[in-house]
């Protein structure tokens, strides 16, 4: 794109900054409009999970622009900043904890090729950035000069820090099975059938994907693991000083992170933008038939790509709204007494699995596509240069 | 404005790495601070590790032959390994630290008693 | 007019933050403060290490250092930090001496670093732009004992550490689990009264 | 430096924290209005908790004194404000005993009927801010779609929904509009299956189980010194209940119901009912076993309501005459306690000879629940303060007055 552009703008390193400059917008807009839209989608759950209708008014019927005079409303709020606050970090961890949870965006691959930037390390980079989100909760907690914010942030950088373990080694194992950390190589394999996505590899990693799920739940702070901001025992955590627009990026950053983990979770375990059919490959929407039907193709898989991470956040307010919360102790004791060892055996046994049958024991025939038939052994040993 | 059209080679990063290692030698010497110390140590980690990551890289040097690689790297991910470990023994020996002397200023621990 | 290399445009981006927020790192006294400093100055390092083609070590090192030791520096931070301890200043005499020897070192430092010439600059000026080799793999595989660089590895001089870092691998892992477990016994806290809390 | 906690049964940690006092409230949301709570707290281990009342108190006792005792009732009302009708009774009864007087047949039956409509809501009421307690918001929503289906019936009866003022000294205001008693027997047939749904999501699920079973554990001696009350004291085990044990003029009022109380005596529940079962984690005097009196007693007080309408059914006559406001009280003094949802509501009348009472006091249940906030505290977790006063079900205009 970039280099096709820069034969025709003078000088070209304008042509690099456009088409940077646009893909950055775009990816805020996809952040943005995720975590709009998700408001709208929770308080429309949430009120049919309490028998009553949620937004109605706003735009129309089904209040579709409640996101929108939600987040005028919060523009419109003054900007407070306690007297007791360090007011400059106070101002910026808002700012950490959304560059952070955009950041993640860069290597989140929404269809094939489909991806800001496709890095070797795609999974083990968003990991690696995801959990610098905590930093901006920690810091925002501390420079509130609030006691309720102080305990918010503990809670908070007590928790995402042990569940980082059990989701990175959860993460592991369908990496394992796929022989590479390439967010990109892991969704082309598993093109085609239902039966090509990684939860249904073998036994171990449709367990992983449970304990996937419910730690990507706790390390998101979202109920009913949502300690660090638990408003009837905290007020709101390290929110509570927060008002108007910082308020509102704090939110952002929390829903874009779910979104990544949601979609990291389809991405590992649930064939990313390949759907339990086939049908791009039935319609012929492939790279093989030219670049408007790939990109057709591609179109469609990205659609697939976030209706599957929607559907993992649908569930996450699911649980919130029907779940009371657990106990700080009793968050760690999940983490560590359960989730971390099944991590660890489900690592173990995933092992023994692709070690005893490297070829998988789903019949081969079911794959349709040729690109899923590389077998994880043989893509690790050919993995130099391989991609 | 050479830098801007030029490419940067092994010294540039270097000139990095030596900033960051002094940055974290003088912050060694003179914090009071007990974690202030542990922080310039990690400076001074990072300081070495680009210097290893620098001297890993074929392509920025004018004899790319001659290049560390792949040692270069498994070197500085064991530094930052290290560097994780010494940081939570280190933390381990500050609380302990606070605890015997209710404050973390490492120039009131001069007697060689717990 | 020459085009803007953008390696090194990118480069001096990432360098200036890393060397100025060290910078600060030094100049303040505020604990807390510093650790956010650090955290930018560590993740500019990083930057610096996906720039130097080291993708992996940089992942490795937001993962562990800017998620992990930070957090756990943090941590001390605010387990220490009590008012008087939040800001420590040293005396002016330190500071004069400080700046001397760092003076001092920074010279050698520099000097050293730009007395080899074939360290200046690359001959290809492209050759760093160009598509990166995934170093994942190969690393892990050097984990295991094989170097999968090395194989076609004409010189025999540099053909020579084929057998990969498995022992020390094995020594790191064994050395990280009993540091762990050091710290945590440091840092435990230890319940002395038996009759404990009543619930 | 002193570092000392100043309670020596407080676990030393080897890593020397600060111990802070936080305050919570009286501006919280977990605080059931406008308390003040002061925690002495190691990080998340709260050693001390300080209840300071107070910021509700409008007189109510001393307006008492100034006007006459059917002019008090609308001060009644506010006093536990979720429970309306049940202070009525306390205050009318109180009078009555008074004056000595008795009321008709009819009224005794509407006051049984209205009363136990209201225990009803206070306790849903008491589910649903539970269940915010411990950061559940859907039980609350439930709670208040039933509640709010038995303000409409009350609004139909005396024109209010909150502060009632339909039981009066001498009777009650007014009769049944037509077709109330099968609009509340249609409400009562609703709710009975949607009980079911309440446990379910509360008092049957694990995470709620894990969060207040073994929590705040008052044992019997200790709610009987503190002067609890209520589903407080029965939680702890003890067989206690003013509708069956209070003074003759107040369980002459329940004269002929067939109901149970609801305290775990030889190791079980009432089992009149398909209820739930015991978890095992559950220690008697815990904050779930507080929370599962509630929900038995609203079963029970679902049985009074529909015996107490077959009994207005068949009474005959009027539902009695309101006291005239000129009415002069009898030189003497009467107390008396009525079993209202939160506990033992206690209202003391001195008269002079004239129409104005010489003195008025009130004997606030929730007062009394509250004072065991201190020791049901102490060494448990910050999440735990919200999860123990919730389950004590205090309200704030009945404490301050």
């Amino acid at each position: 794109m970039a280099e096709y552009l820069a034969q025709y703008i003078t000088p070209p390193w304008l042509a690099y900054l456009l088409v940077a400059l646009v893909q950055c917008v775009l990816l805020l807009a996809v952040a943005v409009v995720v975590a709009g839209g998700y408001t709208w989608v929770e308080r429309k759950v949430a009120g049919r999970v309490q028998d009553r209708l949620g937004p109605t008014r706003v735009g129309g019927r089904f209040g579709w622009l409640q996101a929108l005079a939600d987040g005028l409303k919060l523009l419109c709020k003054e900007d407070l900043v306690p007297g007791s606050a360090d007011a400059m970090l106070f101002r910026m961890a808002p700012y950490i904890s959304f560059c952070a949870s955009f950041s993640v965006f860069l290597a989140l691959p929404f269809a094939d090729g489909w991806v800001a930037q496709r890095l070797d390390v795609g999974i083990f980079f968003i990991l690696a950035v995801a959990g610098v989100e905590v930093f901006g909760v920690i810091l925002g907690g501390y420079a509130s000069g609030s006691k309720w914010s102080l305990f918010g942030a503990m809670r908070e950088a007590a928790q995402v820090v042990s569940y980082e373990v059990p989701l990175a080694l959860c993460a592991v194992i369908p990496v394992m099975a796929a022989g590479t950390m390439d967010l990109v190589s892991i969704g082309q394999m598993q093109t085609g059938w239902l039966s090509n996505w990684l939860v249904f590899h073998d036994p171990f990693t449709f367990v992983t994907f449970w304990v996937y799920f419910t730690c990507a739940t706790a390390s998101v702070n979202r109920a009913p693991f949502d300690l660090a901001e638990a408003e009837s025992e905290l007020v709101a955590g390290f929110l509570t000083e927060y008002s108007g627009f910082r308020w509102s990026i704090f939110f952002m950053a929390e829903y874009a992170s779910m979104f990544v983990v949601s979609g990291l979770a389809a991405i590992l375990f649930c064939g990313g933008w390949n759907g339990p059919l086939p049908i791009t490959s039935w319609l012929g929407l492939t790279a093989d038939n030219g670049p408007i039907l790939a990109f057709l193709g591609n179109f469609l898989g990205a659609c697939n790509f976030t209706a599957k991470a929607c559907l993992g956040m649908i569930v996450m307010v699911w649980a919130r709204w029907t779940l009371p919360r657990l106990r700080i102790d009793q968050v760690m004791t999940v983490c560590l007494k359960y989730c971390v060892p099944l991590a660890a055996a489900m690592l173990l046994g995933a092992m023994l699995w692709t070690y005893t049958w490297p070829n998988g024991l789903i019949l081969k025939s079911v794959r349709l596509l040729p690109a899923a038939s590389q077998t994880p052994a043989v893509s690790t040993a050919s993995a130099p240069g391989a991609h | 404005m050479s830098l801007l059209t030029q490419p940067v080679g092994v010294a540039h990063y270097l000139v990095v790495g030596a900033v960051l290692f002094v940055c974290g030698v003088i912050c060694m010497a003179i914090k009071r601070n007990g974690l202030g110390v542990l922080m310039g140590i990690e400076l001074v980690l990072n300081g070495a590790n680009l210097n290893f990551v620098a001297f890993a890289s074929p392509f920025l040097r004018a004899d790319g032959a001659n290049a560390i690689r792949l040692d270069g790297h498994v070197i500085a991910l064991f530094v930052i390994v290290l560097a994780a470990a010494e940081a939570a023994v280190a933390l381990a020996i500050a609380l302990n630290y606070y605890n015997n002397f209710v404050t973390i200023d490492v120039d009131r621990g001069d007697e060689l008693k717990g | 007019m020459e085009s803007i290399h953008w390696h090194s445009v990118f480069f001096l981006i990432m360098a200036a933050l890393a060397c100025l927020l060290a910078l600060a790192v030094v100049l303040t006294s505020n604990v807390v403060r510093m650790a956010f400093y650090l955290v930018f100055c560590l993740a500019a390092v990083a930057g610096l290490f996906f720039l130097a083609g080291a993708d992996f070590v940089g992942a490795m090192q937001l993962m562990i250092y800017v998620g992990g030791t930070l957090v756990l520096l943090v941590f001390g931070v605010m387990l220490t930090a009590r008012t008087p301890f939040v800001s420590m200043r040293s005396g002016g005499g330190q500071w004069i001496m400080a700046a001397i020897l760092g003076g001092a070192l920074l010279t050698i430092l520099l000097q050293a670093a730009f007395s080899v010439k074939d360290w200046a600059a690359p001959t290809d000026p492209q050759a760093a732009l160009a598509i990166q080799q995934p170093t994942a793999t190969p690393i892990g595989m050097g984990f295991l004992g094989v170097r999968v660089d090395r194989l076609s590895q004409p010189d025999p001089r540099l053909n020579q550490g084929m057998s990969g870092y498995l022992l020390p691998f094995e020594i790191i892992s064994v050395h990280l689990v009993v540091v762990l477990v050091a710290a945590a016994y440091l840092a435990r806290s230890r319940r002395r009264s038996s009759e404990g809390a009543p619930r | 430096m002193d570092m000392q906690p100043l309670d020596p049964a407080m676990a030393e940690f080897d890593v020397q924290t600060d111990e802070i006092l936080i305050n919570m409230g009286p501006q919280h949301p977990s605080t059931h209005g406008v308390l003040r709570l002061v925690l002495r707290s190691d990080g998340e281990v709260v050693t001390e908790v300080t209840p300071h009342i107070g910021y509700l108190h409008r007189c109510a006792e001393k307006i008492g004194e100034n006007v006459s005792p059917r002019q008090w009732i609308p001060y009644t009302d506010r006093m536990d404000y979720l429970a309306g009708m049940n202070m009525n009774l306390g205050w009318a009864l109180c009078v009555e005993k008074l004056l000595g007087m008795e009321v008709p047949e009819k009224a005794r039956h509407l006051r049984v009927i209205t009363c136990e409509l209201n225990r009803i809501a206070s306790h849903l009421v008491a589910m649903g801010t539970y269940g915010l307690d411990l950061g559940s918001f859907t039980p609350f929503t439930y709670a208040f779609r039933e509640r709010e289906k038995i303000l409409d019936l009350f609004e139909e009866l005396c024109g209010a929904r909150l502060t009632l003022s339909y039981i009066t000294v001498g009777g009650v205001t007014s009769d049944l509009p037509a077709g109330w008693l099968e609009r509340c027997e249609g409400f009562l047939q609703e709710f009975m299956p949607i009980i079911d749904e309440y446990h379910a999501v509360l008092t049957s699920n694990e995470v709620f189980i894990r969060r207040c079973a073994n929590v705040g554990v008052l044992t019997a001696d200790a709610a009987i010194d503190y002067g609890c009350s209520g589903p407080v004291l029965r939680g702890s085990g003890v067989d206690w209940d003013l509708r069956r044990d209070g003074e003759p003029i107040y369980t002459r009022t329940y004269e002929g119901y067939r109901f149970e109380v609801i305290a775990q005596t030889n190791g079980h529940y009432p089992q009149d009912e398909d209820y739930p079962p015991v978890p095992r984690a559950a220690v008697l005097g815990d904050s779930w076993h507080r929370f599962y009196v509630r929900m038995l007693e609203v079963v029970q007080s679902v049985k009074l309501v529909r015996q107490g309408m077959d009994f207005y059914r068949r009474a005959a006559g009027s539902c009695g005459e309101p006291v005239k406001l000129s009415q002069k009280l009898p030189k003497g003094e009467a107390y008396l306690e009525t079993e209202a949802p939160k506990g033992q509501m206690g209202f003391m009348v001195v008269g002079d000879g004239s129409a104005i009472p010489w003195r008025v006091r009130a004997r606030s249940s929730s007062f009394c629940n509250l004072s065991a906030i201190g020791p049901l505290c102490r060494g448990c977790l910050i999440a735990d303060v919200p999860a123990i006063l919730g389950s004590l079900d205090i309200v704030l205009g009945e404490i301050d007055r």
